[in-house]
């Protein structure tokens, strides 16, 4: 996690932070459990088969989705084959820097796609065009351009947008379909201040923290994808909130996002 | 430029596929402070490229080797999405990129006041979300507005276009397919104020005359194309009057 | 979590594929100063995992700018050896090895005295020569005691396991079958005398009264575990104290 | 561009270069439009398909060229496949380093590879054996051994000469034939110093200058391809003044290569 | 080669080292042409197709051998694949960095690769399934995980005893079967300390020598492999004596790995 | 070595496919000063062989850890240009000349007065633009005169040959084809003076009495081979005294 552009976050501002948490409130005025606003932009790309630009707060992602056709992997010869990458781009932060991804976006990209990928949003199966030699190949890029924490869930909303609206022709002749979509996930990321814990951090309350928590959960109400970061800790009972929380607040955000699903 | 091919590029009456006449630019929208970490920042819609430009700096040059004890160096970083053209792009610098992003850096270089700043970098980072044929030029033209929007002292704007050959004719401001099957492809940059050219590439095959036509016809568009800058850049300024939006 | 398939991983009377019951753990055995250069150093067996783990530092952190002025700076690294895996793997990091070296730093560095040692890098250098599921949670389990092999201040030792899910039932202690067919996959690391979660990850399916479920027997496990963890270390202790063999 | 061993041009070696420059005269003697004496000895590397050792002034390159069958890019079916790879040996100058190729080189070699590549001095069409499965593959690798100036005019002279000589079976048991040659582009890189434009520069003509101009023109005038480099800028007459240079002195280059072409 | 832990090697301790050898003994007491204890343990890694635990003095390496299917190289079409990559993982040294590997692993891995190839211990024809097409690869993979020098010969002690006890199947659905084994290359590694010449070095004796020789021969008394290392310089006498030393002492060690052989 | 093969490489009478004796050495060239920027220089050609070797320094080693307190450091970096072998070769270090790299740069360091220069390093590049057998060793005769023609202090000249065997005899020099279909490759350098060996490797299958046998044609032949050197730069320094061409 990046250090303010001053260095580390200053001891007085931290101090007036966790003063101000004490009475239910965040910096910006927010409850705990409250989103900041934010817009998911439909069809930013339009020559890629998906595409979305999401603003979460001031963190800005575009998510960008090409389906093409290629082989499957050996071991899962009728299956379609899903990627996920995360560029942290230079721009969105003054000490970002350009080149492969580090274990920031790595671990990103993974908890990111793990949330896609285990909800079985997309039924791989019928992405197969003839078994162990012809499947649809769906990759997910994602653009980070502006950088004020909580990218997970701005890549996971971006792309839950991206994919459900994404159109593709898997004959070059013949029409325009969606993929198959099986449900709709949502990742909530909480971090622990003190003893309390929030969801949709910025990058202040990032730098602040002492633990960070992904759930990610389907409308069905099951827990998809988990992931734990940073060097604190978290009681089990602390776990058991934050599940109540993701379930709550993702059901909000999914609604947000696409309407009334289905 | 690209193979042979079936595609008629002009019909009898010299209009092109998209319906422009041969003079005819692409439309052009640019705005500025579309990021917020950024010092600078601009992007820009230009026929169908969509190109994402921020500006850090001037900051201290890192590795200090590559500092330049008598000015600023301009370091650009042309960036394609791996989303930003037809067929998925691998993320990571290709060799076009690498030249691209040099022949921008050269050309910004010529219009920012590099001296006042010696021993810092100033970094452009651009990135293309959505390629459609002249994306350095386009790139250059958000660039310069978003050094400007960084509060960069300049001596000049950098604007660019490029001209073609298509069918045999020289034509403004190419288009993805004019660019694919046409016979020449001539990007250039010049100074706003003074009309000096700082950044000229070609490819293809011109005549000398062809050359001459065409340079004008980048002329009197690169004016056309600055008003659009000035007019962003007063945008900005117009909001802040305001205490406008955003 | 793998595809659905043939394989039946529970029979009629809940037996797993192993034999085992659902809260029954594989054989675990672990050992310490199974290297000589390294400070510290631990081996475990877990099923059929077989992984190394040298401990070096605390020692000044390199390069300057990764130190922290306030701690020590924990680097796990865990490696998989080409031959660990059924299909040869290529040497060097992967993306998956990269996540799970972050999320066992973090982990550890919950445990460690770290404040007492600021500038200070501590590496734990993970390498498993043989993996068969649950190799995070069986490094970290390893690793806490290769620290404290070290003489490295801790506050706590971490202890992990896994529960998953396999045919709608949760069970401990995931093989290597039921990680790849199973449901659900839930590693976890506590500290052993508070019993807080430094590492938790999951994927597949699990309803909030399957977690909770997993979450208990996974607390019992841990217990079970730490056990096997001081034994390693007394040993040790005993042969010091005969002035023992190796 | 590198700096001279003793790190920059010194101010006063500059000042006596410009002062010269008023007499219409360069500081070796040459004239604005005068290359240095060059040579370029055919089939340095016998072995290779083709090859040539270039040396203009004190500058030395050694062009390789290898033919080999392979597969044509996918949306080239029908067409040969050239590549141009330039290696800037560390032997070649005190502070060039081993590795892959940094901006500088990368930059030489796409201008080079363009000229060549525009002019279609090679009709890949002819190169097609198997449309979509089998072409043959041009690889033009370079080393840059000896370093003062223009490597640019360097390279294309001397991948003009090893392309003309070169002799390659298209079938291992067949007879060695030429390759199809449609025309001989020629580079001229000019720079400019204070408001001289001249050719060929020298390293130190190429430290002093503001800005280079590299014009590629075939036998038949036409413009193949063109490309700027460096910080300063060029009216446009005097990218025109450029163009009649890069005519007139490539006339001269095409001709001492090859002798009366064809 | 690394330095120690405290930096070089003391002056002192080299001194007492020098005086200590004139006795005809070296600091832990061994004879100039024996070999420190040493274990190899088989089987270390079930899953492999083949594996060995070395312990070589404190020098310690594991030993894995995977037997995949794959395609030759075009230019043998009927001969199996043999690749021996070394790690010299961090964990084995305080000063080794992970990474790819650096010119000294690449030395090891090619001088053991050398020995084992150029025996002929493996019958590469046999190895061939289809030929051009299908052939078995064996993939040699060396962890080294404690150091305290000598790495050549611990590594070849253990791919002899993996390779000779290795056991695969050519076909899934088929038996398994041994590799096929013609003989037992065993390399010794010696050093030159003033005009000493000892074999297996530890990590001291190495720092101390000027020269290092590996002899690697088969039991027919053929040299298969011979590479020098470091500095200094040897004799062509210290070579032969240094042939023999590896003829007599390469004997001892391979009956001790493989017991009576065949 | 290679495999089998019909390829006959001796005729009933000892001669070898090019015409050689058993004995009998390529055709060897050898030139000094071939480049102008570098410190010292000299082409070889050896048989098919064309190897070009630029010298540089001593100058201060870089990066600092590289640095030798008590003595330079000797940098050779054999590359082998892409056209220089029959297939097209991918630019870049490979295993192989990492590791031959490696065994020249030990090899010229015994030569070198490397404890007149503390702290320094003294680059050899060798850059291989045809390849046919016995490179090594052709570089390292060249670099050696390199070396001198950059001024740089030496007790010794480094001067090398190769044996090998075919069809069961020793030979020398052994050129492409029996390079691969031979064998026994056994490449050699030793100083010029005292005969001392300071490269040797050896792969193939070679009884102690063919061993030695082709250590007796080496010595015979290197010093035939320093002759070589020993005109390549005394022709330079004719030319010096003359003021002569180049």
């Amino acid at each position: 996690m990046p250090k303010d552009a001053t260095g580390i976050l200053s001891e007085i501002k931290r101090t007036y932070l966790i003063e101000k948490l004490k009475s239910g409130l965040r910096e910006d005025g927010r409850k705990l459990d409250q989103f900041r606003n934010f817009t998911v932009e439909e069809n930013f790309v339009p020559r890629a088969q998906g595409s979305a630009f999401v603003q979460l707060g001031r963190t800005k992602v575009i998510v960008g989705v090409k389906i093409e056709d290629g082989e499957p992997f050996p071991d899962t010869p009728n299956l379609g084959v899903m990627t996920t990458n995360v560029e942290m781009l230079p721009m969105a932060f003054p000490t970002f820097e350009p080149g492969p991804p580090n274990e920031d976006s790595i671990e990103i990209a993974r908890v990111v796609d793990r949330g896609i990928r285990e909800s079985k949003m997309i039924d791989m199966e019928k992405l197969c065009i003839e078994p162990g030699k012809k499947v649809m190949i769906v990759f997910i890029d994602i653009d980070v351009i502006d950088f004020d924490g909580n990218i997970i869930d701005a890549c996971t909303m971006g792309i839950v947008k991206a994919l459900n609206f994404a159109r593709y022709k898997p004959d070059p002749e013949g029409p325009e379909i969606a993929l198959p979509i099986n449900n709709h996930p949502i990742s909530v990321t909480m971090v622990k201040i003190g003893d309390d814990i929030m969801c949709d951090p910025t990058l202040e309350e990032e730098q602040m923290s002492t633990a960070r928590l992904t759930v990610t959960m389907t409308e069905d109400g099951k827990i998809r994808a988990m992931q734990k970061g940073n060097f604190g800790s978290f009681t089990v009972d602390q776990i058991k909130y934050a599940i109540d929380m993701s379930e709550r607040v993702g059901n909000q955000i999914r609604e947000n996002i696409l309407g009334e699903v289905k | 430029m690209g193979t042979p091919s079936n595609v008629k590029l002009l019909d009898e009456n010299g209009i092109r596929l998209d319906g422009r006449g041969p003079q005819e630019l692409r439309p052009i929208r640019l705005r500025t402070d579309v990021l917020e970490r950024a010092d600078g920042s601009a992007m820009i819609e230009w026929g169908g490229n969509k190109i994402i430009v921020a500006v850090y700096g001037p900051r201290e040059a890192y590795p200090k080797h590559t500092q330049d004890i008598e000015k600023a160096v301009i370091k650009a970083r042309y960036n394609m999405a791996a989303f930003s053209v037809d067929e998925r792009k691998r993320p990571g610098p290709d060799r076009r990129s690498v030249e691209i992003s040099k022949v921008i850096s050269e050309a910004l270089t010529a219009a920012v006041m590099v001296e006042l700043f010696p021993r810092t970098q100033i970094d452009v980072f651009i990135e293309v979300a959505q390629a459609d044929a002249g994306t350095r030029i386009a790139s250059l033209t958000a660039a310069s507005v978003a050094l400007a929007n960084a509060g960069i002292p300049m001596r000049d704007f950098v604007v660019g276009c490029t001209v073609g050959k298509v069918e045999g004719k020289v034509v403004l401001d190419l288009s993805k397919e004019e660019d694919n099957f046409g016979q020449a492809d001539l990007p250039v940059a010049v100074l706003a104020k003074t009309g000096e050219v700082v950044l000229i590439q070609m490819d293809g095959d011109l005549s000398k005359e062809e050359f001459n036509e065409g340079m004008s016809m980048i002329m009197t568009a690169t004016a056309r194309i600055h008003e659009i800058q000035r007019t962003a850049l007063s945008e900005k300024y117009k909001e802040m009057d305001m205490g406008g939006a955003e």
